[in-house]
């Protein structure tokens, strides 16, 4: 990063480096000359008035009614603004959607990254085991799916250069999508204040050339997938006892689970999705499944967030992925 | 004001009292049977009833001048802003 | 609309024109702060209203350890002082200096009733371990105790607010008393206990919905 | 005898009743807290002229941040022009002896000093790092700092802004003098109206909200505790609900003002009157609309965020029309350049560049990028440094004369001006582009890249915090050597300026008898 001349640049046209940021420079782009316009007009009027009817100009100050109030003139300028702020609403709402609530992409090669925020640092865990603080290492060209979370305060994952942004909360999983077109490293940020240093709880994401990061991958240890330690952990906490197959006590069925609405005992339903399975675990009367009882007792303060997101992609991987699955 | 005015106004009050207590009775009683899903709603209209009896009766606001009434008006819409809303994220997460 | 009538012996403050412009005043500033002390409220009843919704089960479990019928008893006696000090307003409206404390020290009483039974409430449940909080240890048998928890923490904020509201009519109408007892000019002390009992009957409003909420939704 | 001189004793001015000595009070507390707060910046800027967290530490940073924003947002920004002008002139401008409480009103400014008191002592009681927007569980149970303390000062500032907003809404509609009907008055008096219902509808929420997180954090009633099963953007709801209007608490009495000096400066009734009375109370209504936007990337339900977008377009709207109009009144005026309406017309290009970043951030896909950076900063001083306190000076020059009775020197204050509206631009706009480049805001150290706009924007500061000295010193040189003003030395229509400069103690003698519409500037008075 640091090059020596860095800090001298005027930065107007930041890096844009993935999927979507060309599209929200587009928009940023056309805002900027559609307000411009509106500033440059406004300031011209103010001069021209100005200058024109200074006190003592010669300018003529004939007067009629249409001076002090028109109807029509205010109607004539509300519309055109109305109309040009919903345009740019629509624009960005879209835009928005499509950022924060993508599709999954056609080929469904999508690699999900479990992200732990916590003051100050990031962890990343990746679908083959492999773990990193700070540095997130992806393929160019490949979609990246985070699951995050907050072990303490409030935290955001900032990647300037991706255009990309979200709150990640503690007990809560939120998640962000994004898909890398340039090689190199961008600068990661922790955009919300935590504490003391927030502005320390920086890092990096390195884009690499995927045969590169292949190789990178092959030169990491790999402790064992999210997948294989969460069953450790399933049969480690007793989950087994209750949820196995043998069982005799009566609980749900986990199996084929993921992403199924569940109905609930105080009727309606809920779709099965990692916040549902991590809630649970830590608040399991909050969700009671129709036909059984409220017996499961809490794993609060027992579980690490970390095993927390094992615990969810096993249990996510008893059910055969679909496309669009969140 | 005479004094028939006066014991009027005293038995509308007591009265109103009475229907208060039957009000606040009635919604005690109503846990004791399962309504189902129609119960949380009944429980908060019998509440919202008492408290526009107590607000048109014994905070006069029935007599009140109209900007009373408005200001009155104002507290529940700005509420409703409130209440509308924040649900309006915590209904569609 | 009942006004004060006895014009020529009182002294109007020197902003205003006229004693009517004063009472109105009077009237429309109480009335703007109770908007202000109800849209207070609704915060607190709004975060109530959001975990309802998100775990009403335990909330219910919760809500069922709660001595209903006690405070039900209690709603009845608010309820009644609620009548005594719209009686309070009346009687100073006639004039009547007597009826008028009587009315009043009867309103003060059954508010330190409740407030007593509100204590003796508290103290049940503290016997009974369902305190979460100044390190008491918390004996709540449901599935998620500590979930249960984010209900009595609401509890006993949204009741002790309450409680607080109601130590600050009391005192208001303490001073009603006294100036009732004084009695300097009949027209203001109707204005003076009109203005409490608004205070009075908005403390009302206010455990009317208190006790639904708390009380009864889960049951 | 005027109101200055009608007494001189300590006594005679902390027991005052009168509301021109209240005014004087909280214009006194609220340059101490500007002046306060402006020191807390001078130092952020300072630490960011390099990259390196190298003048303080992290912790003593984050603390100065926090300050400058709780200082300046509760203890300047929303008393500001209330407080003192709307206090001072509201009654005059209503043909009124006085507010309708004036106990009430005295009162206020004690609850205001005591705020400023605990405030204070958790300044010196171990600081507070929480920002201004004391975000849980940070706030709760992270912590470190004063937050008990500091809460408590900005909930009980909180019932000074209501009791005001309280006896300002009754004195506006029961104290009017005869023929002064709703479509006479002067926009000043509109917007205090507009604002006050802000106040007095929104604070409350603010209360509720600082003692659910008071008790949470002293007695450990967990309300937003993640662990209990909390929610954290409940907090940040009931935040935004109050902090969101309250920017419209400093900006629309701001409004207010610009409209009167407009008016008086380009000697010309204020073009589309109805208009701009009605867009004051639109932008009161619609800003209660608008907070989610505050939490497009929160973890809000993004549908929700959509709907907040819409809505926070729609207050943009009457914003716009209110520039359109000022610069339709400049249109056939007889415009003179006097400072005041030099602070007013910076006032309106620099909320046009405010407004319309406002704009941007409420675009969705934008404020992905643009939310928690320096953008956001960047926009909102446009509005609240570059709008409202121009137009605080604005309205400061303008009603000088009638306050004090004397002209303050006319040629500094335009190089002041001058200064200002130059070092804010120098200060601010490099921040847009940082932002957009994507520094994060509260952040100590930051990344090499972003040197030079810093560089820019420290040395704005030195400019701006220049251009805001100079008027402390000439308008306090003025209250002794400045020339006497008479009873209307800006030939300005409006019933303040019927009475004498200062005001006697009385304001009116006999109440006053109102028989033509506001900013009558085609009839000579």
């Amino acid at each position: 990063m640091a090059d020596a001349d860095d800090r001298w640049q005027l930065l107007l046209f930041p890096e844009s480096a993935s999927s979507v940021s060309g599209q929200v420079d587009t928009l940023f782009w056309a805002m900027v000359v559609a307000c411009g316009l509106v500033v440059a007009l406004v300031f011209t009027v103010l001069l021209v008035f100005g200058i024109r009817y200074r006190r003592g100009s010669p300018a003529s100050r004939r007067g009629s009614p249409l001076l002090y109030h028109n109807r029509w003139l205010e109607i004539g300028w509300s519309i055109p603004v109305l109309a040009a702020f919903l345009f740019f609403f629509a624009w960005g709402a879209l835009l928005y959607v499509e950022i924060l609530d993508p599709p999954t992409p056609e080929d469904g090669d999508a690699r999900r990254v479990n992200v732990i925020g916590k003051q100050w640092m990031w962890k990343f865990q990746h679908p083959e085991g492999i773990r990193e603080i700070n540095t997130l290492h992806v393929a160019v060209g490949q979609t990246v799916r985070l699951r995050m979370t907050s072990q303490d305060v409030i935290h955001s994952f900032f990647v300037p250069a991706f255009r990309i942004k979200q709150d990640v909360l503690p007990q809560t999983y939120t998640r962000l999508q994004f898909a890398p077109t340039k090689v190199g490293r961008f600068d990661l940020y922790c955009a919300e204040y935590c504490g003391l240093s927030h502005s320390g709880m920086v890092g990096e994401v390195v884009v690499m050339p995927p045969s590169e990061f292949q190789d990178w991958l092959a030169r990491r240890d790999r402790p064992g997938t999210p997948q294989q330690d969460g069953e450790r952990l399933f049969r480690q906490y007793g989950c087994s006892g209750c949820h196995g197959e043998a069982s005799s006590v009566r609980a749900p069925d986990l199996a084929g689970l993921y992403g199924k609405p569940v109905p609930l005992e105080s009727g309606g339903t809920v779709t099965a999705d990692a916040q549902y399975l991590r809630d649970s675990i830590v608040f399991p009367s909050k969700h009671v499944v129709a036909g059984y009882e409220p017996i499961m007792p809490s794993f609060k303060d027992q579980i690490s967030e970390e095993d927390l997101l094992k615990l969810t992609a096993y249990i996510q991987s008893l059910t055969p992925e679909e496309p669009d699955a969140p | 004001m005479s004094d028939d005015n006066e014991t009027r106004v005293r038995h509308r009050f007591v009265g109103l009292y009475v229907l208060l207590l039957g009000l606040l009775g009635a919604n005690m009683a109503g846990t004791l049977i399962d309504a189902g899903g129609l119960a949380i709603p009944i429980r908060l209209s019998v509440a919202a009833v008492m408290v526009v009896v107590i607000a048109t009766s014994f905070m006069r606001l029935r007599q009140s001048s109209a900007l009373v009434q408005v200001v009155a008006v104002m507290s529940l819409l700005w509420i409703m802003f409130l209440f509308v809303l924040t649900f309006a994220d915590f209904l569609t997460r | 609309m009942t006004r004060p009538n006895n014009q020529t012996t009182v002294i109007v403050a020197h902003q205003f024109e006229t004693l009517e412009q004063q009472f109105d005043a009077d009237l429309l500033g109480m009335w703007l702060f109770l908007v202000t002390e109800a849209l207070l409220f609704s915060g607190a009843f709004l975060a109530l209203a959001v975990y309802y919704h998100q775990y009403y089960d335990t909330f219910s479990a919760a809500a069922r350890e709660l001595h209903w019928l006690l405070a039900g008893f209690n709603s009845v006696i608010l309820l009644t002082s609620g009548l005594a000090v719209a009686l309070a307003e009346q009687a100073a409206d006639q004039h009547r200096r007597r009826l008028t404390l009587w009315w009043l020290s009867a309103t003060i009483a059954l508010g330190v009733a409740f407030l007593g039974l509100k204590g003796y409430e508290y103290y049940m449940e503290y016997r009974a371990g369902l305190v979460p909080f100044l390190d008491q240890p918390f004996a709540f048998s449901g599935p998620d105790p500590h979930n249960a928890m984010l209900f009595y923490n609401f509890y006993f904020a949204i009741t002790g607010l309450h409680a607080l509201h109601m130590i600050i009519g009391l005192m208001v109408l303490l001073v009603m008393l006294v100036l009732t007892y004084r009695w300097r000019e009949g027209a203001r002390v109707a204005r003076q206990v009109r203005i409490a009992g608004l205070y009075w009957a908005f403390v009302d409003i206010v455990w009317v919905l208190v006790y639904c909420s708390l009380y009864l939704l889960g049951r | 005898m005027n109101y200055l001189n009608a007494g001189y004793g300590l006594k005679s001015w902390l027991l005052t009743l009168d509301h021109k000595r209240v005014a004087w009070l909280y214009f006194i507390s609220i340059t101490g807290f500007f002046f306060l707060g402006g020191a807390a910046a001078t130092l952020v800027r300072l630490e960011l002229i390099t990259p390196a967290g190298d003048l303080l530490s992290s912790d003593a940073y984050n603390q100065m941040f926090s300050l400058h924003g709780i200082v300046m947002v509760w203890f300047f920004l929303i008393p500001s022009i209330p407080a003192t002008m709307g206090n001072f002139l509201l009654p005059l401008m209503l043909g009124a002896r006085d507010m309708a409480f004036p106990r009430l009103n005295l009162m206020s400014w004690y609850v205001f000093i005591l705020g400023g008191a605990f405030t204070l002592t958790a300044v010196i009681a171990g600081g507070i790092d929480t920002g201004w927007t004391f975000y849980t569980p940070y706030s709760t149970m992270f912590s470190n700092g004063a937050v008990l303390a500091a809460a408590t000062g900005v909930f009980i500032v909180g019932f000074s802004s209501i009791l005001t907003g309280i006896n300002f809404i009754v004195t506006t509609h029961k104290m009017r003098a005869p023929g002064l009907t709703w479509f006479r008055l002067p926009l000043f008096v509109w917007a205090q109206y507009a604002t006050s219902l802000i106040m007095v509808l929104a604070t409350p929420v603010l209360s509720i909200t600082l003692v659910l997180l008071g008790v949470e954090r002293a007695f450990g009633i967990g309300i937003f505790d993640p662990a209990l099963g909390g929610d954290p953007i409940l907090f940040e709801h009931l935040f935004w609900f109050y902090s969101h209007p309250a920017v419209y608490i400093m900006l629309l009495p701001a409004m207010g003002v610009v409209s009167e000096v407009i008016a008086c400066f380009a000697h010309k009734r204020i073009f589309g009157y109805k208009v701009m009375a009605f867009s004051i109370l639109a932008i009161a209504l619609f800003g209660f609309l608008v907070w989610g936007h505050h939490m497009f990337v929160s973890g809000q339900s993004i549908y929700a965020g959509v709907a907040f977008s819409l809505l926070s377009f729609l207050v943009s709207v009457p914003s716009a029309l209110k520039i359109f109009n000022w610069l339709a009144t400049l249109y056939k005026g007889h415009i003179r350049f006097d400072a005041p309406m030099l602070f007013a017309l910076s006032f309106i290009g620099l909320f046009l560049i405010g407004g319309l970043t406002g704009v941007f951030v409420a675009t969705l896909a934008l404020d992905i990028q643009m939310h928690d950076t320096y953008f956001v900063v960047a926009h909102f001083h446009y509005i609240m440094v570059g709008g409202m306190v121009s137009a605080y000076m604005a309205g400061l020059h303008f009603w000088w004369p009638k306050i004090t009775g004397r002209l303050y020197p006319e040629m500094w204050a335009r190089v002041s001006a001058i200064i200002v509206f130059a070092g804010f631009n120098l200060t601010f706009f490099p921040q847009f582009i940082l932002g957009w480049a994507g520094m994060p805001r509260r952040y100590h150290a930051y990344a090499e890249e972003f040197q030079l706009l810093n560089v820019f924007s420290s040395a704005g500061a030195g400019m701006l915090a220049v251009g805001y000295l100079l008027p402390l010193l000439y308008l306090l040189w003025s209250l002794r050597y400045g020339a006497r003003a008479g009873g209307n030395p800006w030939d300005a229509r409006g019933l303040e300026w019927t009475v004498a400069s200062p005001p006697p103690k009385e304001t009116f003698a006999t109440v006053p008898r109102v028989d033509s519409e506001a900013y009558a500037y085609d009839t000579p008075q």
